[in-house]
């Protein structure tokens, strides 16, 4: 195989990843600012669930947390799947873990926000919504955005394990041509592809991060 | 006419009664100093009557309206949550520490709450913004950020804020408490320009000489409980050795 | 390459394998490595004066422990075709067949029912191969989609449930899976996919210990213990060493 | 295999898997901080070095440094590899590359220590070293305990990455079982361990946490 | 005896020239104030003085002993850091905004520097400190943290910890500013009780009455130049308009 069929092949993979990483960012940040609110929320019951579900999602492997998402409602439920749920088990579980992930970050930045904040807007007249989306939210999503890169770049890599479900994404592809070659080269170029994927996250989230700066 | 009238408030935090039983009413154009030690709960006060905190018992009544009543068993009960937000537009609160929006410009923080609580269009909202700059002096900072201002102008700007909504009587926490003495000045200024202007006002300070030139009426408050209330002529030459002694310590 | 000379003074024979190929080298009841081509090494070894270690190894790593030397040989149902001129080979032991595994009630009976289906098959393999080559690309083509999964579990799983229509896969395999879960759910088709051969795999270009083996297993076949170890797996109709 | 079996294997898995990530905290923790240096230092090349390097760390695959840390010296060097190197390569590919990890968090936490408290330490009279090590650090671990916390967790599931180096931990043997016993229940009691395992770890961290509590 | 003498210290922030040339000095028991608008450099001539900041001209001088010369280009040379070391010793700083280290107990702060730096031996650091505590009223806050104590006591603990190294001379800037009005009390009579006891000290500071009452000499600061330097007396009955204008401010 030469090099130049080696980089389509793995391009190709690569869009794979990429919408992996795509779908599950922009669906599980918002989950995660529910599941924040389930968090901070007065009704202990509510709490209590969303803790463990943080718990389990945060404490147990990914892997197993795909098997579970595809596998599940057949076993447990018995529950017929269509075929294209297999990548959908893939965004699924990959939203699941990531919201978990994202809540406990979004509660950090909400508790973080001084009440004098709140209490203006109280004085003022606004109401809970607006004070939330209005005045506390912007401020927070200025103050996790380093820890939301954190967790950006750890998903760039977790997409390969998206394999346990056969979805065939760069990193399988390139273990694959890695097998028929017998050599570990295109291993270094998942790498490079790898590295520079996080570059443009990191800088992306970096530009983002300065936008938000025009203000202290 | 009376705007607030507050009778036989008491408030507990846990089992700490804070305010014992506290009766006061202002009229309009009226301004009211509290003064009195730390802890004497100065600051409770202000803020059961901005509604940041619930009373446990007593009325709070705005321009005759009851925003709380005393119930039979002596527990304050308050308006439904939908009606109270109409209280909300008699009043304005300006803190010790600003707490202004920092990722609003200067003009969006005093243009927002008009617009988004009293649906004031945007171009009237402006322009009252901009008189207020002007009187306040901050014509030149409207698209300046909080953090770009030092703290005097940060607490004019909060003092902006309060008035955009037009209430009818501003309460003021320990307004210079957070400034450097030389940014006082600029604050109290205004606040001189407000009084001279009728605005009616409650202000606790800590600011003597302040209290005694600007106020209508002075209240010494110490452990949750008014001690002395009178005119600044009658406070400054009270012969309760408890209001003289916390009066003489900022004679310097 | 060659053997690791240790301080016990006894010689290391490590053989790489994949620990999740039953009947050739698992994990079985007690935890302990077993398997028709472990138990071949073992033999080997001791004849040998050998001390055997098996090692576990990635297989997506195969290639990379053999040239580092970390292993001596992989040995572990490794199929010899298409791969003839990158290992250094044994003679064939086994002739293996890839099948294809169906859900009985699917009722699809020989290959023509797959068309149009999901066929799944493990990454890596030989069945792969297989359905990669010249000849069989019409069979190929003829599927809907073919899906590379990473353990066996996971395919049956599928088959199960019906997100996949056919697994292809080695022989001894697929009678392994199909003996520890419900045998009547799933079917052999009757038509091999491919026939093929395994041998032990050693570094290109390391003839000696190669030599050693195989000098070794032929006397193993000679005295009848190849056979024993054969039947011992139920291999005895698909050993071919030596023929 | 019964369930006691089972579980006496993966108890075996279980304690490789508590060797590494002991190894890898015990090594990357120290190692963490003295990169951190690097990454403030005033000598712009050391600056630069450390930063690539972390990025590096943060940006390629966890699996990928194992194969590259294992391999490497054999294919680049042409060293040959003694057996117990197997196991040493994975410590130290866990510890470069949690180091680099750490690194950012301890450089985040003494960016965040107030300048008054250098100002206040070196008017007394104390020396760079006694200023970092009795004033400095100390706040600093307080305040980076939660995103140690974080780091400590993500080890605990990244220990199973080692299989790629063929150390078998507990989430090998709980696939290799799962192969030979044709279920998946293996898996699922893999993750259990791991989540008391989290639990366990998140406790022990929430302990430290509250001893450093003692002060504000 | 000149316990700090200054000569044409310059000082530039990049291009900035915040200090302009100053000289001064200070005898051995003489308590020196200075005062001046915000920004007139009067806490980077403190901070050069304690050496936070280098400056770009002039000498620094400690009981007769060059820590800085100015050399013939008219640059400040500094000692040797090793040899700087030693000086010190020789002055404290106490800050607006304490700085205590929030990990010690109030008895570790102050005994911590002279074990660490001094060598002193436990007991004895441990003796001087509760000489210092009494005489400052902090007996029973020995095991507090420092954030559980008022910030008057934080800015007295902060007192007692420059003092526990046994000082020549005492820097002070504006040590109140950071306080509540009566929490400012408690640490000026410390500073009063120092000035009796012949500490020498230098005090920034913008309580004009305090100034008044305590200094031997006061300097009134704009534009990183000296204006006017005098007695109080003198100051407070200066023609200079500038400086009239200024202290004029905050009679009230
Ligand atoms: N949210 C609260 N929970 C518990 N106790 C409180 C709370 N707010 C105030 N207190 C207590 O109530 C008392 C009165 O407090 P308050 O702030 O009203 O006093 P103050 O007169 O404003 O004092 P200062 O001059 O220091 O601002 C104090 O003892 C205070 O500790
Ligand atoms: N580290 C620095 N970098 C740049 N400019 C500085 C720095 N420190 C001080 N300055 C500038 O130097 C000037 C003098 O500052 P300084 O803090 O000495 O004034 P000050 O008289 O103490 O004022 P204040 O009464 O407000 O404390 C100011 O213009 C300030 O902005
Ligand atoms: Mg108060
Ligand atoms: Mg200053």
């Amino acid at each position: 195989m030469n090099i130049a069929v080696m980089f389509l092949e793995l391009g190709k993979g690569f869009i794979t990843t990429v919408e992996i990483f795509m779908l599950t960012l922009i669906f599980s940040l918002p989950l995660g600012l529910i599941i924040s609110f389930g968090r901070m929320s007065k009704n202990c019951i509510l709490r209590t669930i969303t803790k463990f579900y943080i718990s389990v999602m945060r404490g147990t492997p990914l892997m197993l947390q795909l098997i579970v998402v595809y596998f599940g409602p057949f076993y447990v439920f018995g529950l017929q799947l269509s075929r294209s749920y297999r990548f959908i088990a893939v965004i699924l579980a990959f939203v699941l873990n990531y919201a978990a992930y994202f809540a406990e970050i979004y509660r950090s930045g909400i508790e973080s926000m001084p009440k004098g904040q709140y209490e203006a807007a109280k004085v003022l007249g606004y109401t809970k919504g607006q004070t939330f989306f209005k005045i506390i939210l912007p401020q927070v999503i200025k103050r996790v955005m380093p820890s939301i890169t954190n967790e950006t770049i750890t998903l760039v890599k977790d997409t390969s394990l998206a394999f346990v479900l056969s979805i065939v994404e760069m990193f399988t592809t390139a273990k694959q041509i890695a097998a028929s070659e017998t050599t570990i080269m295109p291993l270094m170029v998942a790498g490079l592809f790898y590295y520079i994927f996080n570059l443009a996250v990191a800088l992306g989230m970096e530009l983002i991060e300065r936008k938000l700066n025009y203000y202290r | 006419m009376k705007i607030l009238e507050i009778n036989h408030m008491k408030k507990s935090f846990d089992k700490l009664e804070v305010i014992k039983d506290i009766s006061l009413s202002v009229n309009e154009g009226e301004v009211l100093s509290i003064i009195g030690p730390s802890g004497s709960g100065k600051s409770t006060v202000l803020r059961c009557a901005a509604m940041l905190e619930k009373m446990n018992s007593g009325d709070l009544i705005y321009l005759g309206e009851y925003a709380a009543h005393n119930n039979t068993e002596g527990k304050s009960v308050y308006m439904a949550k939908k009606e109270l937000r109409r209280f909300h537009k008699y009043y304005g609160l300006v803190f010790q520490n600003f707490n202004l929006f920092p990722h609003y410009t200067v003009l969006k923080n005093i243009t927002d709450a008009p617009m988004t609580v009293d649906k004031v269009s945007k171009k009237e909202a402006e322009e009252r913004a901009m008189v207020l700059l002007k009187k306040l002096g901050l014509e030149d900072k409207k698209e300046a950020y909080p953090y770009q201002l030092s703290g005097g102008q940060q607490q004019r700007v909060s003092i902006a804020r309060a008035l955009a909504l037009q209430p009818k009587i501003l309460f003021f926490d320990e307004p210079t408490s957070a400034l450097d003495p030389e940014l006082t000045g600029e604050v109290l200024k205004v606040i001189k320009e407000l009084a001279k202007e009728k605005m009616t006002m409650i202000i606790v300070t800590h600011e003597m000489q302040f209290a005694k030139e600007l106020s209508d009426r002075i209240i010494f408050m110490e452990n949750g409980k008014i001690q002395e209330e009178g005119t600044p002529e009658q406070i400054f030459s009270t012969e309760n050795t408890r209001v003289k002694d916390f009066i003489g310590k900022f004679a310097g | 390459g060659g053997k690791k000379q240790q301080g016990s003074g006894k010689e290391k024979f490590i053989v790489g394998f994949d620990a999740e190929f039953e009947p050739y080298g698992f994990k079985n009841e007690k935890g302990e490595y077993v398997g028709f081509d472990l138990d071949l090494a073992q033999e080997v070894s001791n004849r040998n004066n050998w001390e055997l270690v098996k090692q576990p190894i990635d297989w997506d790593v195969k290639d990379m422990e053999l040239s580092s030397g970390a292993i001596d040989c992989i040995w572990n149902g490794f199929t010899i075709n298409d791969r003839e001129d990158k290992y250094t080979w044994s003679s064939p032991y086994v002739n293996n067949s890839q099948v294809f595994v169906t859900a009985s009630a699917s009722g699809i009976k020989d290959q023509a029912g797959l068309a149009g289906k999901i066929v799944a098959v493990q990454k890596d393999s030989s069945a792969l191969a297989a359905l990669n080559s010249e000849e069989n690309k019409q069979l190929k083509d003829s599927f809907s989609k073919l899906l590379e999964f990473s353990d066996y579990n996971t395919a049956f799983m599928e088959l199960e449930m019906g997100t996949v229509d056919g697994v292809a896969m080695d022989i001894g395999v697929a009678k392994a899976q199909m003996s520890s879960r419900n045998q009547e759910q799933f079917i052999i088709l009757d038509e091999f996919l491919s026939g093929e051969q395994y041998g032990v795999g050693f570094l290109l270009g390391n003839e000696e210990l190669r030599d050693a083996v195989e000098k070794t297993l032929m006397e193993m076949l000679e005295d009848g213990t190849f056979m024993e170890i054969a039947r011992k797996w139920d291999l005895q109709d698909s050993v071919c060493l030596g023929e």
